[in-house]
């Protein structure tokens, strides 16, 4: 028998460490440590109820237990085959006690249909593709289904765009189906350039087939018999992954002439980006893959009528493509009873940040944020508060405390003024300056603005200037207002969608953290602390036993004082590096 | 105007007009033309772009255009040992800021810019897709996850001898 | 490689690598072999899965384990990276987070050699579609 | 047709039509600075950059562009709600924010695109200050680049490069560092820009304008001790009207001669006199080629090019250096000009070189560079001095107090003022191979013409040909304006699909009439067509109207040159060209 003890950080917090101690002693003074083992695991993604106990082989699942409980289980579970009642799980809908965690609904928060693959398979050996139903969605449309009917089906499934817009495929695919020509082109968008999403390397690098199978699908479903993947060249493993798995896939003939007998010719090419962000953009990005600066152009025409070379094109990005062989095999209808009323399916998210368990998730449409953060993000780092959560990267926002309970679909993240973006998902807590943040944010786009529209060439430049004012300490009021002007104009008037939200993470911080703005303008003071200009470090006479760590560690001499003598700073020397208070063991230097 | 013309090595030149000619030396394969060649000279430099723009039969102009637009090509040599900050959301709000400040201190040059021994050159990145490792250096194709400042001397070190 | 020529044919080829899949991990026998799948996405082998891969199956090999050591794509830890999954003969998947070479000797000693669970698991928090498509 | 209501009034469009097009149905004027459209010139720049066209659509989530968005039945179009108003005085002052405040000093002041959309949106402050660009001016000897000004129009990218398929520039970096630039952002003077000016006359601020040789003349006018002659180009007398509120097409030759007369020049000339003199050596040098290749000489090239356009020239030397031996080694009537100014005409007056300084009056930009090549020079003085450009000269007759539109018609002074008719439709595409076909044809022949005007070699299009007889002989020409339609013609010459004897080639739209030295017909190419009937008005009233016939040129050859292709006009009036293409790398 194993006990298995939750040793994440959050059940460590409500001493999970001691707790393991303790079934350990147990263990050993009823003389099991033959039978039973105790060890530490990771986080259970269950923070809420932590710590947490699990018993293998027979999966019983104990929730906040506390260290005294250690001996009951021992001796009840252990010795006598009998589970703690008490502390089981109660599902919180019917109130009915659950023992074995496969029953509970919380593990039902992830399923991986995009991901299913990813880390299961060998992503070099085709094989453990087909294994694992690999190309058979292919195969079912190729022999079985008109273009007609597999695109109803892709409609029906009620897919929207993975990549930022939320566009629904089927319709996509559609348009470009009836446009009339002697040659299209799908493209898969593998031009992550969002900073913190990197879903679609993952699944590039972990289950590259199953982009290419749907590239074929798409092939069949709108009349295109080539397609390109369009990756960025940071991604030479994902690269590599593609590489073999195109061949492989061309060895048998599952690329190439006469798909499986269908008569359907299909092969795919890689395209390398070179550090645009704007290349996400379809438009930008057919430019790029035609040798020229990714500029977006004005739509219509869409790529769909003119796309790469002129010719009718359809773009979708990795997640949307890894989504399609399964919602064939599985049936639309499948699919669409999985997420809220207009966002089907799940979503992957990358989450990052201030948070425990950073890492790739996929779950349902509709899960909350808070779920997310606080359950399989096993919470804030280093027991922090929660500030804020930004979804949707530079075209994004920060959302808030009073955002935690909204479902998350494409609709209400809009509705609140962020946006589902590509699917990165930072958390930030209590040290972190929103006026910092999004003008961090505006620095990524006003270095990624390809400078073609006005607004965002010159706009952009602006706002991060008034930002940068505003973090110094040195903006008034007047400033705020042309702030916001600027933004509203900016998303009214610019040419493509990386110019028309880039001042979401201005809007968004403005309308949930406008204090933090006030602060700043009104009294020189960041909240946060965070402010270079708006803060100095000050030496806690109380605490300071001078042992000179300070003064040792200032790159630039401005800390005096003898040894076991109190140190004092030098603030008109002091850059504020961070140095002393990180090195400082009493407490004795503090942000003011 | 730099006066000076850089010389080229004639291997290094026609195995680029190989390159070219891989690509039917269609104009519209600039962008993978210029990844090669970048990958031959280790950076573009102007004599190299103007031996692109005649074997596709592009302007000089317009491969520069290309070359400023995109940001993973260079003009510059990079250092022996080219360092990389992330600086995507995830290694920001985790402190590549100072880990940053820290690699500029400590090698006395701005980003972009190669040490006077032409050892390190330093150069900022958007993501590289491994935010759990937040902040994320990287050296050559070496990456360094978790970085404190304290860390960067010791990757620093790590270089000291090598040579 | 021969072409796979229709949709009845990818469909045998299924089945066949199915059957021997399952064979090789389902099976309760003896002669059923351990498979390690370690994460090899961009962080994992920044983190240093490389290495623990390498290790693997050189001290496998050393200590006379039968084994199959493969790659695998990001399994979604990227704090714990580098990330192993172990699967014994007979038993449901194990995956360990922040695997070195010092965890791996311990997995090789503790877990494999003797199915005592080693410190360092990570719990597998999500459904995968082929457990829905058997209900 | 479709029926949209803009500003609550309805109208009806063709499919396809932009907002900005069926707005002007209604005469509503949407600004733009971006917008370009060159009509018959099949030139639409429309990259939807400068956003400050946007309107109000209803439904539509933001606001659109009206240069790029197309109407559709029933659209609803808001062009001066306060949310558009708002917007686009923001757009504009963003612009304004990263842009020079120079505009009382500023070369394109009263004249430019920008400052009439400042006075227009009413901006009376710039909220959004900021980091302005700021580049290194770029001198070269014909086109000043002042990026600070440049507001990533790209017109001159559009000119540059789709249409004169020089390739020069392009839009280089990105975000608020992008900017249009020579290739590594190096001056024009080591581009291969062939100066054609084109840029300059799209470009809506004064990012480009011509170098500027006013106050150098004025200086010279005003010393005692040189005599000062002036030639004035065909195209000048249909366009600088326009300067004085003139309609465009308005012939102003004697006003114009009166006027260089009252600035104080000794001697008011006509490159017309030149140009019936490029005729003469040109014209025979064609009749050279062609009696040879239809005697079957194998050697000679034809067809034979036209080599009077300094921008072609640099064209060709630079993109096509390998055919460098087909053009005529006539030089151009500018240079001839000079030539024969400085030995002919300075031995009749008496005076040394040194002490002329020779003035052009151009609608050109090439031809500034043009006096500056060095095989233009005798001992290191050349042969034209400067060249100023027609708004140049229109800058300088205002600068002077002169009233324009109420000088007497005066006539050029002679010798080098006689011309015919021939030599003034040199100013239109089309018109240089005309004045030659009608010499050439005499000459040819024996025979008088019976007509005179060759319709089949006028027109507006891009590439023309058509066919002469010459008694007999069918004469095959082609005609092409705007370095694009050359490059076309050259290439099939490349590639022996070309069964030309003769070609004309003019590097601006329209030929000099739509030269990069005129006044700015700001994207109205109905100017440019108003200026070449101008020309043919002109032709057709001359007394004279082929060159072989104008009495000053038999009298230059009796006099001084013998006759055409003699030594001495070969050593005075032709010319060689060079191998200017980019050299192959430096192999270490």
């Amino acid at each position: 028998m194993h006990m298995l003890v939750c040793g994440g950080t959050g059940c460590r917090a409500s001493a999970s460490d001691m707790l393991y101690e303790n079934l350990s002693k147990e263990v050993q003074e009823q003389g099991l440590q033959e039978d039973v083992q105790v060890v530490t695991t990771g986080c259970f993604g269950f923070c809420e109820k932590g710590p947490i106990v699990k018993v293998i082989p027979d999966n019983t699942f104990y929730v906040s237990v506390e260290p005294g409980d250690a001996r009951e289980i021992v001796a009840e579970h252990a010795v006598k085959g009998r589970r703690v009642e008490r502390l089981l799980y109660v599902d919180p809908v019917n109130k009915e006690q659950i023992a074995d965690s496969k029953g509970m609904g919380f593990y039902k928060k992830q399923i991986r249909i995009a991901l299913r693959n990813c880390g299961l398979i060998d992503p070099e050996n085709i094989d453990e593709y087909l294994a694992a139903d690999g190309y058979e969605a292919m195969g079912k449309v190729l022999s079985e289904l008109s273009p007609e009917e597999a695109t109803q089906e892709m409609i029906d499934s009620g897919l929207r765009g993975r990549g930022g817009g939320g566009f629904p495929t089927g319709i996509k695919w559609q348009i470009a189906s009836k446009v009339p020509a002697d040659q299209k082109y799908v493209v898969c968008n593998a031009d992550e350039g969002d900073p913190g999403a990197f879903m679609d390397r993952s699944i590039l690098e972990g289950d590259p087939h199953s982009v290419l199978e749907a590239m074929v699908i798409n092939g069949y479903c709108i009349g295109a018999t080539k397609g390109l993947i369009y990756i960025r060249a940071e991604y030479p493993l994902a690269i590599n992954r593609l590489k073999i798995a195109i061949k492989q896939a061309r060895e048998y003939g599952l690329l190439g002439k006469d798909i499986l007998g269908s008569g359907f010719d299909f092969d795919v090419e890689i395209r390398y980006g070179a550090g645009a962000f704007v290349c996400g953009e379809e438009t930008a990005l057919i430019h790029s893959m035609e040798g020229e600066r990714g500029e977006p152009t004005f739509k219509p025409p869409f790529p769909a009528q003119s796309g790469y070379l002129g010719k009718p094109t359809n773009v979708n990005n990795v997640e949307t493509f890894a989504n399609v062989p399964v919602i064939y095999n599985k049936g639309a209808k499948w699919f669409a009873s999985i997420g809220t009323e207009k966002s089907k399916g799940t979503k992957v998210f990358a989450l990052a940040g201030k948070i425990n368990n950073v890492g790739l998730i996929e779950v349902p449409m509709g899960i909350t944020l808070r779920e997310v953060i606080f359950e399989i993000g096993g919470g804030i780092k280093d027991g922090k508060k929660f500030r804020a959560v930004q979804t949707g990267g530079p075209s994004g926002g920060c959302l808030t405390e009073k955002h935690l309970d909204t479902p998350i679909d494409f609709d209400n993240l809009l509705a609140v003024g962020s946006m589902m973006g590509s699917g990165g998902m930072i958390v930030m807590d209590e040290d972190d300056c929103m006026v910092s943040v999004a003008k961090f944010y505006l620095d990524f786009t006003v270095e990624e603005s390809c400078g073609k529209c006005s607004p965002c060439r010159v706009g952009n430049k602006r706002l991060y200037e008034l930002l940068d004012k505003i973090t110094k300490g040195q903006a008034n009021k007047e400033d705020l207002d042309n702030l916001r002007n600027l933004s509203m104009v900016i998303r009214d008037t610019s040419l493509c969608g990386l110019g028309q939200t880039s001042p979401n993470p201005v809007l968004s911080t403005m309308d949930n953290f406008m204090e933090e703005y006030l602060s700043h303008v009104e009294d020189q003071r960041c909240p946060a602390g965070s402010c270079k200009e708006l803060i100095r470090y000050e030496i806690i006479p109380e605490n300071c036993v001078g042992c000179t760590a300070c003064a040792r560690n200032c790159p630039v001499n401005c800390i005096s004082g003898e040894r076991k003598q109190l140190h004092t700073i030098d603030q008109s020397l002091c850059i504020k590096c961070n140095a002393c208070l990180e090195k400082c063991k009493f407490n004795a230097v503090a942000i003011i | 105007m730099t006066s000076i013309k850089l010389k080229l090595k004639e291997s290094d030149v026609q195995q680029l007009k190989k390159v070219a000619k891989s690509f039917n030396n269609e104009p519209g394969e600039l962008i993978n033309v210029l990844h090669k060649a970048q990958e031959i000279f280790g950076y573009l430099p102007a004599e190299v772009q103007e031996v692109v723009a005649q074997e596709l039969n592009v302007s000089v102009a317009k491969v520069y255009g290309v070359v400023t637009f995109y940001s993973f090509f260079t003009m510059l040599p990079r250092g022996r040992y080219p360092i990389s900050i992330c600086t995507g959301t995830a290694c920001y709000v985790r402190g590549a800021e100072k880990v940053l400040d820290e690699f500029k201190r400590l090698l006395k040059v701005p980003v972009g810019e190669t040490t006077p021994d032409g050892k390190f050159s330093i150069t900022c990145l958007r993501c590289v897709g491994a935010c759990g490792l937040a902040p994320v250096v990287m050296v050559g194709d070496k990456t360094y996850g978790r970085v404190t400042t304290d860390g960067v001397k010791d990757i620093l070190k790590e270089y000291e001898d090598v040579e | 490689m021969t072409k796979i020529k229709s949709l009845a044919d990818l469909k045998k080829i299924k089945g066949d690598l199915q059957s021997k899949i399952s064979l090789r991990e389902k099976s309760d026998t003896p002669e059923g072999r351990v498979l390690v799948k370690v994460a090899m996405a961009t962080c994992g082998i920044a983190s240093g899965s490389k290495e623990v891969m390498e290790y693997m199956i050189d001290e496998l090999e050393k200590r006379s384990i039968d084994a199959i050591v493969t790659q695998t794509g990001c399994m979604g830890y990227c704090y714990a990276e580098p990330t192993i999954e172990v699967s014994l003969p007979g038993s449901e998947p194990v995956v360990y987070g922040y695997v070195d070479t010092k965890k791996a000797d311990e997995i090789i000693e503790k877990y494999i050699r003797n199915q005592e669970l080693v410190d360092g698991i990570i719990p597998v928090n999500y459904q995968t579609i082929e457990k829905d498509k058997e209900e | 047709m479709i029926k949209l209501t803009i500003d609550n009034r309805t109208v009806e469009v063709e499919k396809g039509t932009s907002i900005y097009h069926a707005a002007r149905k209604l005469d509503i004027e949407i600004p733009t600075l971006c917008y370009m459209n060159l009509g018959d010139l099949k030139i639409e720049h429309k990259p939807g950059g400068c956003r400050v066209c946007v309107v109000e659509v209803e439904g539509r989530r933001n606001l659109a562009p009206a240069c790029a968005t197309e109407c559709f039945g029933g659209m609803e179009v808001k062009t001066h709600s306060i949310r558009v108003l708002n917007a686009r005085k923001t757009v504009l002052e963003l612009i304004l924010s990263d842009h020079p405040f120079d505009c009382l000093i500023c070369a394109k002041s009263g004249n430019c695109d920008l400052q009439d959309m400042a006075i227009k949106m009413g901006v009376r402050s710039i909220p959004y200050q900021g980091e302005k660009s700021t580049y290194k001016p770029d001198f070269s000897p014909a086109i000043i680049r002042d990026m600070d000004k440049c507001i990533m129009c790209r017109r001159c990218e559009t000119m540059c490069n789709d249409f004169q398929t020089v390739g020069v520039l392009s839009g280089v970096n990105r975000g608020f560092e992008a900017v249009v630039a020579p290739a590594f952002e190096r001056d024009l003077d080591h581009s291969e820009c062939t100066y054609c000016g084109q840029c300059v006359a799209v470009c809506p601020t004064a990012a480009l304008t011509e170098v500027d040789h006013t106050t150098q003349l004025i200086r010279d006018l005003a010393d005692p001790a040189k005599k000062v002659v002036v030639q004035t180009a065909p195209a000048v007398r249909a366009a600088l009207g326009e300067a004085f509120g003139l309609e465009p097409g308005t012939l102003v030759t004697g006003k114009m001669v009166a006027a260089l007369r009252r600035l104080g020049f000794d001697y008011v000339f006509d490159t017309d006199f030149a140009a019936d003199l490029t005729i003469m050596e040109e014209g025979t040098e064609l009749l050279d080629r062609l009696t040879r290749f239809l005697g079957g000489d194998k050697e000679v090239k034809l067809p034979m090019l036209t080599s009077c356009c300094p921008g072609w020239v640099n064209f060709f030397e630079y993109h096509f250096p390998d055919m460098r031996d087909i053009p005529s080694t006539a030089r151009s009537p500018q240079q001839m000009f000079g030539s024969i100014a400085k030995t002919y005409f300075a031995d009749k007056i008496e005076t040394h070189r040194e002490d002329m300084i020779v003035v052009s009056v151009m609608p050109c930009v090439a031809k500034k560079y043009e006096c500056t090549r060095e095989e233009f020079k005798v001992d290191g003085n050349p042969d034209v001095d400067y060249s100023i450009s027609t708004r140049e000269l229109a800058m300088l007759i205002k600068r002077s107090n002169i009233d324009f539109n109420t000088l007497p018609e005066e006539d050029f002074d002679k010798p080098m003022g006689e011309s015919t008719g021939a030599a003034v439709i040199f100013g239109t595409t089309g018109g240089v191979i005309e004045a030659a076909v009608r010499s050439a044809y005499e000459i040819h022949t024996g025979k008088s013409l019976q007509r005179i005007d060759f319709e089949q070699l006028r027109g507006i299009e891009g590439i023309r040909s058509a066919s002469v007889d010459f008694d007999g002989v069918e004469i095959r020409i082609g005609i092409a304006h705007g370095l694009g339609h050359a490059r076309k013609l050259l290439d099939d010459i490349k590639a022996g699909k070309s069964n030309y004897h003769a070609i004309e080639i003019m590097a601006c739209p329209g030929g000099c009439v739509g030269g990069g030295g005129q006044p700015l017909h700001h994207g109205n190419p109905a100017i440019i067509k108003a200026r070449q009937k101008a020309l043919y008005q002109e032709d057709v009233n001359k007394p004279i109207r082929k060159s072989h016939e104008n009495p000053a040129i038999i009298k230059l050859y009796e006099e001084f040159l013998g006759k055409p292709m003699s030594e001495k006009a070969h050593h005075l009036l032709h010319t060689h060209y060079f191998d200017k293409k980019q050299k192959d790398v430096l192999l270490d």
